[in-house]
């Protein structure tokens, strides 16, 4: 193991899966460029050259068709959208051609290919580059969906999808591209459907996903210091979601928060609520909580998102509200240096 | 066979009437199942949309077999023909529409989804445009995989409409894949004509020419004619000339979904039908063989009586076969 | 006041608004066609001209920004899809533009368009022809979301909708255009964000939406009969969502059961639970359910649609299992003669 | 004015230097707006991502100036250049950028999302090809209504791959609505060179037109011949001629997104970009009209030192105008 920041690890993950089995292929818009998706891709065309790994038209809804009969006939796509708020041109392929196939055909073909669509946030990406529709997805039969948070769950995480033999979204919150973490080497698969607890406590089950984890370490370890202990479920892959993973926490603390990268109102976290107060009904303590997005779109102005975005403190709030104790939640930023409006000091924009 | 479909006809001293026969016997088949389709549906068994290619059968049958079984095909909502044509299995395709677990698609599809691996169908849906760009990923994986399969893409004059087909060809241009579509220009979507849909004296094949896949349009319901400039096509696109483009006009007899005529409600006129009745893909083959003596009425009578056999076959077989268990509503959604 | 059915009180409150209103226009595929979208275009073009009530290419995109530019200049568009589920191709114009235009240029210019979409079921619709996304929709803040159940219903909330500033999704299920109701005569609207309480009981709240609500009145009829009574509340609208009408029933009957025409997981019902979780917990005196669609594609077969579909009888099964007692679920259903894959005698198919 | 611009620059005797100053003046006006957008960049006080148009100016300038103040005009991602020459206050632009309250969209929208409706500029968003139908609608509109104002889209050379780009145009040729669109060909889209996008040797102007929007190509490097092609054509399409298609040749020459130079990194060379820079528009025209005597080095000092001036302005009053009220973040959701 070493450390490796979350974008190197899904560039391994790809130069692996590509390794390792020729059906692999990797397109999208500026796959091949300077750049390199955040660096995810860089380096992919030279070790497996232009037919393998291209770049392509700004024609998202036939190159997510392209991908989808290529792989009927043993091809392994990986698409790459820079930001989800494009792939909304494809829906209809996703949803009305790659979800449904295995099915409506009786199960003869399935359509095992990966998308990778990156969640934008902050500097200003606004309305249309900010975009989070995961509820979506895990609306839509057939589909899986996976949110990875940590770099070797990104790297297990796109390993599993790519060999997945169903279409996968996966998808990558830019913030969290630069954040580093041990990852193993080599063919490394974290399985699809599997949440991962990543703090343990007794007094609040916290649920997240994505770029929000990130948020949840640091209120937990906040939270930590004075007394209050939490379970922290990341849950990796929202679709299948690991029900009894929230289930078993739940049942111990009683306590439920949900977070969620997206607009609050039919967001995931509402589904996760739903089920809890449908299937564990008695074992809620009080009622469960969500932080979402604002139902709004998000604007641009730093002086706007600042308001618009949840993070930390927001989580360390809502626990105290919970528990009925002062947990202090502007403590809970005062450590963090940069602007709210980019990730680190890494991050120098403009995308 | 030595010598093209159009050299064979043209020249009676050296007619090889067994291809004209082929396709004579191929669009009969399509058609008598078609009229079967529509003298039963009534019945309320087909319980789904069911869109009847009768009147179109000539580009079915000619493109199904320009091809091989190993080359692929998609198509949309009006696929029964194209299913056919590419050597889909009648039987499967009759308990689909039945909705029983012996159909192409166990039931879970339709008339409108309609499959069969084995040759090459790899799937029509309801969704107009939607196949395109699949058969062009069809025809990437070839690429990729190496060999000299092709893949075609059936679709219609409202297909083109659809921002996807043109992204489709597109890319098909740029990477020159080995694919082959084919349009029929039946001149209607729906009740549409083109005169609302698409900009007057504009050439639908002329257009696709200019995105830079080599295309030429021709008459849609001369089945030999049909077949030699598709095969020839077929050949290039094998040779690695990458895609090509057809625009074949024909006319849908019947209404756009369901097996009535509908000449009388307005939207198109009876002389119209009547026009394009009397270029009927099977009269004028049938007439040619016949004319020149290359087929005698009884052959063509023992034809339709093999036909009508295997039509009652697959009907019989649709009907007694068993409907999928309910369980089966919850299988198939992810592939383990 | 007349009886008239659902498709006859669309096209009412169409001339209704062409009549009152120059700037309302009409259009979509086949909507001068002889079927006129299921009879409720028929007779437009003749009296509103071609200028106003016209045809189109099939580019669900592209239209979709055509009238999103149009009600720029002053245009009221009413676009019409016969299924839902070709305008997935349009979710680019609906979300990134029609959406957001408003907020994201400061409030300076409103994108005031109509989409009326249909929903499909039975007759071998299939997966692709019976999609029901509401909670998509739902989940896009910017949008309104229109569900009507009544004929009244559709003909006045119709009317709000093209005179509404914003734009807004219309959703017309298409086993409700035969329903047959009273409708006032001439210029009659409903409110957009206002429930309708259909029915009211002690025992239980029932939420619903468009054609479940049908179901949902011959469940509640059945259980009248046998003493249990429903507060049963159409939404009519779902977006905005009318919480106050669903808590103030909630309160009273500390019992919820939400219904919904779409796939279960992420389903706009799961929005509504997650909610009374949220807000009512101290009032729910036991766990909330729903009844949705499941988690699979809408197969084609009738034989595989039987188990697909739910309805009346499963309200009754449900409700009986919530109250402890045996409602006779099976009865409920014993008086419908038609197959169950159509909504009537009057549909023969295909479409 | 009386004489097209080209016949006035081509007989010197009968210069009319009015316009030429115009148009030299107006290029000068978005170029040093974005140099100083450029300039200032790194400060880091524009928080958002900025497509800049230096070496673009030409279209902008001469389109802009070809249309009145009633006409549309709608834009991608790349828009500055377009909302100024379509007559977008300065202030509000900047303003913008800074994410301020005083922005053209209040602070929600930033350089991707620019509208000035006084000037008809009804608006720019970062989804690519996403206004084109936008633009068409408005000229649907324009029909609707009555009169003779016209719709401009302007989009790039990526643009034109998106399939929403075809059906727009497939209805607007349809219908014949009043809309000019105007393609700046720059050979880009983000990194990715023409090569990897569209066919080889396919004209993007002769696809158009074979769609049925007559399309010409023009060098959009050279301002006055822009203006004059484009000036003809508004008219035509004013007086009902329908839709207008032209591809300008053009070069970007910063990077993609944001303020630096990148020839240095990969995706296109030095030695294509000084070309380019060789045919930069202004100096261009500036040198034909210090070279024929119709402006001296003076007035272009003074030409700058004005811009100058209203560009220091413009910064002036973004800096010093508030940011939003946090409570803004939450208002506009819908319209009473
Ligand atoms: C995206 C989409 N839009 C609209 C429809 C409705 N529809 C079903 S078939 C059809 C006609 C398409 O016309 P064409 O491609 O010419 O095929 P034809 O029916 O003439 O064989 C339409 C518009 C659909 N199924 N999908
Ligand atoms: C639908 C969509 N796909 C991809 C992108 C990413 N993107 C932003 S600008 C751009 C380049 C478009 O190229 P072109 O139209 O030629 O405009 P240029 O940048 O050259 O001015 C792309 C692909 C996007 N914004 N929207
Ligand atoms: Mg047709
Ligand atoms: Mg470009």
């Amino acid at each position: 193991m070493r450390v490796i920041n979350f974008a190197k690890a899904i560039n391994e993950a790809l130069a692996c899966a590509m390794e390792a089995d020729q059906r692999v292929i990797c397109y999208g818009l500026g796959v091949d460029d300077p750049k390199g998706i955040f660096g995810t891709t860089l380096g992919l065309q030279d070790r497996f050259g232009e037919d393998r790994v291209f770049d392509m038209p700004t024609s998202e809804n036939a190159m997510t068709g392209v991908g989808i009969g290529a792989s009927m006939n043993d091809i392994r796509p990986v698409m790459t959208h820079q930001r989800l708020d494009f792939f909304l041109l494809a829906m209809d392929q996703l949803v009305n051609n790659a979800a449904k196939w295995y099915y409506m055909f009786g199960g003869q073909q399935s359509v095992p290919i990966t998308i990778r669509l990156i969640l934008g946030r902050g500097w200003g990406q606004g309305p249309t580059h900010s975009q989070n529709l995961q509820s979506w997805f895990a609306h839509v039969p057939g589909l899986k969906v996976v949110m990875p948070t940590t770099p070797a769950d990104a790297k297990g995480l796109l390993l599993s999808s790519i060999f997945d033999d169903n279409p996968v979204v996966f998808l990558e919150h830019r913030w969290l591209h630069n954040v580093e973490g041990d990852v193993p080497q080599g063919d490394f698969w974290v399985p699809i459907g599997k949440a991962h607890l990543l703090e343990e406590g007794d007094d609040l089950t916290i649920v997240s996903m994505s770029y929000m984890t990130i948020e949840a370490l640091h209120a937990t370890a906040h939270m930590k210091a004075l007394g209050v202990g939490c379970d922290l479920i990341d849950l990796r892959t929202i679709m299948p979601l690991d029900w009894e993973a929230i289930a078993v926490s739940v049942r111990k603390t009683g306590r439920l928060l949900v977070l969620d990268t997206a607009s609050e109102t039919g967001s995931f976290a509402g589904e996760v609520i739903a089920r809890s107060a449908m299937h564990l009904f008695d074992v809620l303590k009080q009622a469960p909580r969500r932080i979402a997005m604002p139902d709004f779109p998000s604007p641009t102005s730093p002086a706007l998102t600042r308001g618009y975005y949840r993070g930390a403190a927001d989580i360390v709030r809502v626990t105290s509200e919970m528990l009925g104790q002062d947990l202090k939640p502007d403590a809970a930023e005062k450590n963090r240096q940069s602007p709210h409006d980019v990730p680190g000091d890494w991050f120098k924009g403009p995308f | 066979m030595s010598l093209t479909a159009r050299e064979s006809l043209d020249n009676p001293r050296v007619a090889d009437a067994g291809l004209a026969r082929e396709l004579l016997y191929r669009m009969k088949r399509i058609r008598m199942v078609e009229e079967a389709i529509a003298e039963r549906y009534p019945e309320g068994k087909m319980r789904c949309p069911t869109h009847l290619s009768i009147g179109q059968e000539a580009v079915s049958a000619a493109v199904g077999m320009a091809l091989r079984a190993g080359d692929f095909a998609v198509s949309g909502h009006r696929a029964h023909g194209h299913y056919l044509g590419k050597g889909g299995d009648l039987k499967k395709m009759i308990a689909e529409i039945y909705g029983k677990a012996t159909g192409c698609s166990g039931g879970k599809g339709g008339s409108m989804h309609l499959i069969d691996r084995d040759v090459g169908f790899m799937g029509s849906t309801a969704i107009v445009a939607s196949t395109i760009p699949v058969g062009v990923g069809l025809g990437l994986s070839i690429r990729l995989r190496g060999g000299d399969q092709i893949s075609t893409v059936f679709l219609g004059d409202g297909a083109v409409e659809e921002g996807v087909f043109f992204e489709s060809a597109n890319f098909a241009a740029l990477k020159k894949l080995p694919v082959l579509f084919v349009c029929e220009n039946n001149f209607y979507s729906v009740y549409s004509p083109m005169r609302v849909r698409q900009p007057p004296g504009r050439s639908i094949h002329a257009m696709v020419g200019s995105l830079g896949v080599p295309s030429e349009s021709g008459d849609g319901n001369d089945v030999v004619d049909v077949y030699t400039r598709v095969r020839s096509a077929v050949e290039e696109i094998r040779n690695g000339a990458g895609p090509r483009f057809f625009e074949f006009t024909t006319y849908r007899w019947r209404e756009h979904c369901g097996p009535n005529f509908d000449n009388d409600i307005g939207y198109r006129s009876q002389d119209e039908f009547l026009s394009w009745k009397s270029k009927d893909p099977i009269e004028r083959l049938e007439g040619q063989l016949v004319g020149t003596g290359a087929l005698g009425k009884e052959d063509i009578g023992r034809m339709e009586a093999d036909i009508r056999h295997e039509v009652e076959q697959a009907f019989a077989f649709a009907e007694s076969s068993p409907f999928p268990s309910a369980d089966e509503t919850f299988t198939h959604l992810y592939k383990d």
